[in-house]
């Protein structure tokens, strides 16, 4: 291990409440869809990281919103990748477009700038939507190289023929080995630092793959950003329902997912005792 | 309706006037800064503030929400940032923002009680204080204290002694076999309103590990579901003292508020609704405000 | 699955067995009859029949029933044909379809109690009785009484003592601060198992009228809104006796019946739910009959 | 007054369960709209009285079913005239054809049958369902002449343009005039009694109208029989939420209009102790 290195997040900005209309909702596999929102003006431009707190259209039978990346978000729109997971997912697959929707946002930290830095991006699943919001804007010069690292279980969760991938340098892997780098993500990762280091490892995606990417960050002497999910309430810090137990200079303590983060320093998080969600 | 014609909907708590009867329930608005880009919080009658305790407290491991058909459980353990970092930073800062504040505390025993009452006293910019005395999420003994009157009343004369020209409020617990035994004692200690209720006891499991969703196992119910449950005990409680009552539990619309204040109440609280609906509690002021009627306390005769 | 390989789901409460965990709710199933056209009765492991007392009570004027959106309110207030009529009429029909039968019986004197075994004791046709020391909707002290731990105690032993071999529950009342003290009372005086929980009390208004929406004002809530408290005492009670339990509140799906073996049940009475869903009892017995390993109670060790 | 006479009303037969397809909804009004669903094989030949307990379908969120009278029903289909009253009849008059409908049928008494008698049917709104049912069958001798007088608000609620009236003999009222007889339906049914006397009146309607018709059949020596709605919840009898008080040779009890009604000898009605519904 060559030690813990330590990375500064931007915090979150105030964030607004808004009802905008469906525009477009297109599966992308069997369990991946895209939904695509107009865009309200008074919306901030959101850091990538950052997400929306949204309001399952259902006659209010679910009482918690859910937490979403932004995929992407230009002048008129707002896209969101997500992937059927309970009820909640199915009900907002089914909605018609045209359909209103009601969400807060945009909340919580994003991925830092790293100007003149090379970044090391790795997204499992769903994952992938924060860090390939980043991709579609390191153009901007917000880091000098961005490589992005997006491994799926299999071909069909890549969705190569109904998405288009518009981030340079990606590359894929399946766990299959259906397509891409044949196994882990995080393999494929550990490849490409040995063949060209990073300043800065990005990630987000299921809590193992973090956890062994924290391993391989941490032996490479590499800081690293992560992005993490847990159940949400209020969405902006008010209720402590979306806690994770941090440690920052050998003190404990809890932080909030959606409003401390969801992007944190990787170091501070205390790993072994993350919630199950 | 314009401004102008709007009707005049103010309550009265003790010897505190607020604007009017809708408040944020304690643990939902944080410390008041959290909702403000989202809400005008200061056209609501106030906030409840998360209860605070006399030393920071961790609170309780996550997962600490869990949501089900009928509300929500949640296991927050009473996370807070304590009697000091609320009187240096929090306090100000609502105050700044001319919000109506009630500090809602709680702690084990009476002296702490004693001498969080007399840390508030020499303040200002807020207007009452609600004595939370039934968190089900804590291991402590305050839960077993708020359901015994003898306690209640000798706990709230000495907060009340202090605080003679604020709200005193005290909290009550639902889990409880006569809830109205504990107002009358709040009452008798010299409360000036009964906050009922807080949320009641229960519990899922998680089929797939066979366990309870919450490390401590059981969390507090809240949310609809607990909307009939909430309006038996403010009845109750209406039926056994005469001092004012926040309703508070399930209220998810305009007609769920109106039927606490036929139950007896004079004030409402919302908690977990806001989390779906943001413009809740504005609307029932709208709407009392069209409506001063409404506010007529107790059973409308016919 | 083919009939043959079913698997084993017979449960055992004190004396008697059950052919398998799932049973309707007294008060749900009147006295059997009504649901025969609609329902193998027979495939269930048994049916609680409606609280008969002593003598006929004619119950509560309607309305009696109330939905709300997270389940329902009733308040039949214990309507029933009383104790001769069903022994005479009741009994020997549901012997004769070959229908597991639970009585359940109210009184309101450990004498009343006392004589119900006595006509009882040397009667066929039923496994067990349900002594109903919970039910909300009535004037009478039998509420307090269920309450008493004390009384619990001594009314189950002096029925107990001459119903020795059969199933004797004490159903106990959930608007109680203790419920583990009113069902080791239960235990210690002899009874063979628990069934928990009765309906919460509760209370809605009709805003048109001002008034309760049932003429003696609250009622009992039912249904999914009341299965987060339900488990809760189901747990309570599960780590204060070591009898079986029943199960009993807001059941509506087959996971929700498993989770009252997670806190602790041996078998489920389902109530409210089966006024929509009909085959939902015979879907669980089906279900649990694949996987028997549902039937472990208490938390599954991961 | 006359006096008091007495009818007898046929008792219930064992209902089933059943699942069916919405087959056609049609708008009548504002107000009013028809169902017609088909008829499962087993469904026993309803009496005209007796009713369907109706799921809201809905996911489960209605723990109630609602109870709609038979308005007629034939080998292939059954109907049921319905007015929007709260959330659960909004529902059913938003789910599309196609549906399947879960219902438990036929339930409760019937209206009885005359043979050789002369009958006034007297409904009131919705309450015309059954009377509607008992005349499109009364050409099977069920009785000898069959006059239906059915009262509305307006002219809109006789929807004389989008149903096909297939009963003889009917006489329609309209509070405000707007169509037929001006005035009460039961002031009509006065006239008609006056004119040509009855030898049973049947009624279905709003409490009002039903208490205004005892009277007037009290007074004319008729015997009665009315249909009553109320609460319910099991539909069969079994939980006892839905009874309504009856005196019988002096004494009082409740009966359940699910299973002992819908239909009874309004003489045994205590009608000022009848619930609100
Ligand atoms: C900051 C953040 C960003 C996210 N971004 C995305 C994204 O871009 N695309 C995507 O598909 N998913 C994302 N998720 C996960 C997504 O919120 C959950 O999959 C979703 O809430 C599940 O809802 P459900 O009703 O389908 O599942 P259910 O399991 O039925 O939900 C039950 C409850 O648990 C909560 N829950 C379940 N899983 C999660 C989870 N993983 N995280 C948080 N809450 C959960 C739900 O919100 C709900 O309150 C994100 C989560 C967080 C916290
Ligand atoms: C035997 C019988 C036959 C009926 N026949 C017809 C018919 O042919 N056409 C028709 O349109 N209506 C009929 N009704 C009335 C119909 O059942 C109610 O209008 C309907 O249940 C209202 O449901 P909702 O969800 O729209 O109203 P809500 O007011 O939202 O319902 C709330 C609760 O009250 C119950 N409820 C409300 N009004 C009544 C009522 N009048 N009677 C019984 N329960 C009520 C509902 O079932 C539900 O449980 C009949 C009622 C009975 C008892
Ligand atoms: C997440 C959460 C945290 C809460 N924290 C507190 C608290 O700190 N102090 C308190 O008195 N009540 C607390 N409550 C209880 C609420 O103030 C309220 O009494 C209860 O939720 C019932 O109202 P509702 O159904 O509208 O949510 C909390 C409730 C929730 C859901
Ligand atoms: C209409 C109705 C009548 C009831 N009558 C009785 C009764 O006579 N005796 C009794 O012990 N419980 C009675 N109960 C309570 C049920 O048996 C059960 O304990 C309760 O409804 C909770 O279960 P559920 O949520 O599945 O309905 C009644 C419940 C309802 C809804
Ligand atoms: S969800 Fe409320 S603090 Fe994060
Ligand atoms: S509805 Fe159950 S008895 Fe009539």
């Amino acid at each position: 291990m060559i030690g813990n290195t330590h990375v500064t997040v931007p915090g979150s900005v105030p964030p607004g409440r808004f009802s905008s209309k469906l525009l477009e909702k297109r599966d992308l596999s069997d369990r991946y869809y895209l939904l695509v929102m107009s865009r309200p003006p008074a919306f901030d431009d959101p850091g990538p990281g950052t997400f929306v707190h949204l309001l399952v259209p259902d006659g209010g039978r679910f009482f918690l919103r859910r937490p979403f990346s932004i995929l992407g978000c230009d002048e008129a729109t707002i896209s969101l990748l997500i992937v059927e997971k309970g009820t909640g997912t199915q009900i907002l697959r089914r909605i018609p477009e045209g359909t209103e929707l009601d969400f807060i946002g945009p909340l919580g930290s994003s991925f830092p700038q790293m100007p003149g830095r090379t970044v090391l991006a790795v997204g499992g699943g769903v994952g992938l939507a924060p860090l390939y919001f980043y991709g579609t804007r390191a153009v901007r010069d917000d880091c000098d190289r961005y490589r992005l690292l997006y491994g799926a279980r299999t071909r069909d969760d890549l969705f190569l023929d109904s998405f288009e991938w518009s981030v340079e340098g990606i590359a894929f892997a399946t766990d299959d080995g259906s397509y891409g780098f044949s196994g882990n993500v995080v393999e494929l990762a550990d490849e490409e630092l040995t063949r060209a280091p990073a300043d800065v490892v990005f990630s987000c995606g299921p809590t193992p793959m973090l956890e062994a990417l924290v391993e391989l960050a941490r032996s490479r002497g590499v800081p690293h950003c992560v992005s993490l999910e847990n159940r949400m309430a209020c969405g902006v810090g008010a209720c402590r329902s979306c806690v994770v137990p941090v440690s920052i200079d050998g003190a404990e303590s809890y932080r909030t997912v959606c409003k401390d983060g969801p992007v944190f320093d990787a170091e501070i998080i205390v790993w072994n005792e993350l919630p199950r969600v | 309706m314009s401004e102008h014609s709007k009707t005049d909907v103010r309550v009265r708590i003790g010897p505190v006037e607020f604007k009017n009867p809708v408040f944020l329930a304690s643990g939902i608005c944080g410390y008041g800064e959290e909702y403000s880009p989202l809400m005008d919080i200061q056209k609501l009658g106030g906030i409840v503030t998360k209860t605070i305790t006399p030393r920071p407290r961790k609170g309780n491991p996550p997962p600490r929400i869990h949501e089900i058909p009928t509300g929500a459980l949640n296991s927050i353990g009473l996370e807070n940032v304590g009697l000091d970092a609320y009187v240096a930073e929090k306090l100000p800062k609502l105050a700044k923002e001319k919000i109506d504040v009630i500090v809602s505390v709680a702690a084990e025993h009476i002296e702490e009680f004693d001498s969080i009452a007399e840390t508030f006293a020499p303040l200002d910019g807020y207007k009452g204080v609600e004595l939370n005395l039934s968190c089900p999420n804590v291991e402590e003994k305050a839960l077993d204290h708020g359901r015994n009157p003898a306690f209640v009343e000798k706990l709230t004369r000495v907060v009340k002694n202090r605080l003679v020209d604020k709200a005193v409020l005290v909290k009550i617990t639902p889990n409880v076999t006569d809830i109205g035994s504990v107002a009358r004692a709040a009452e008798a200690g010299g409360a000036d309103g009964i906050s009922a209720i807080n949320t009641v006891l229960g519990v899922d499991f998680d089929l797939a590990t066979g366990k309870p969703v919450f490390f401590r196992g059981s969390g507090g119910y809240s949310g609809p579901g607990i909307l009939p449950i909430a309006l038996q005990k403010v009845w109750e409680v209406s039926r056994a003292v005469s001092i004012p009552i926040m309703g508070i539990g399930g209220i998810s619309s305009v007609d769920d508020a109106r039927k606490f204040f036929v139950a007896g109440a004079s004030a409402v609280q919302i908690g977990t609704s806001l989390w779906q609906d943001l413009e809740l509690p504005q609307r029932i002021v709208s709407e009392f405000e069209q409506h001063p009627e409404w506010m007529k306390k107790g059973e409308v005769k016919t």
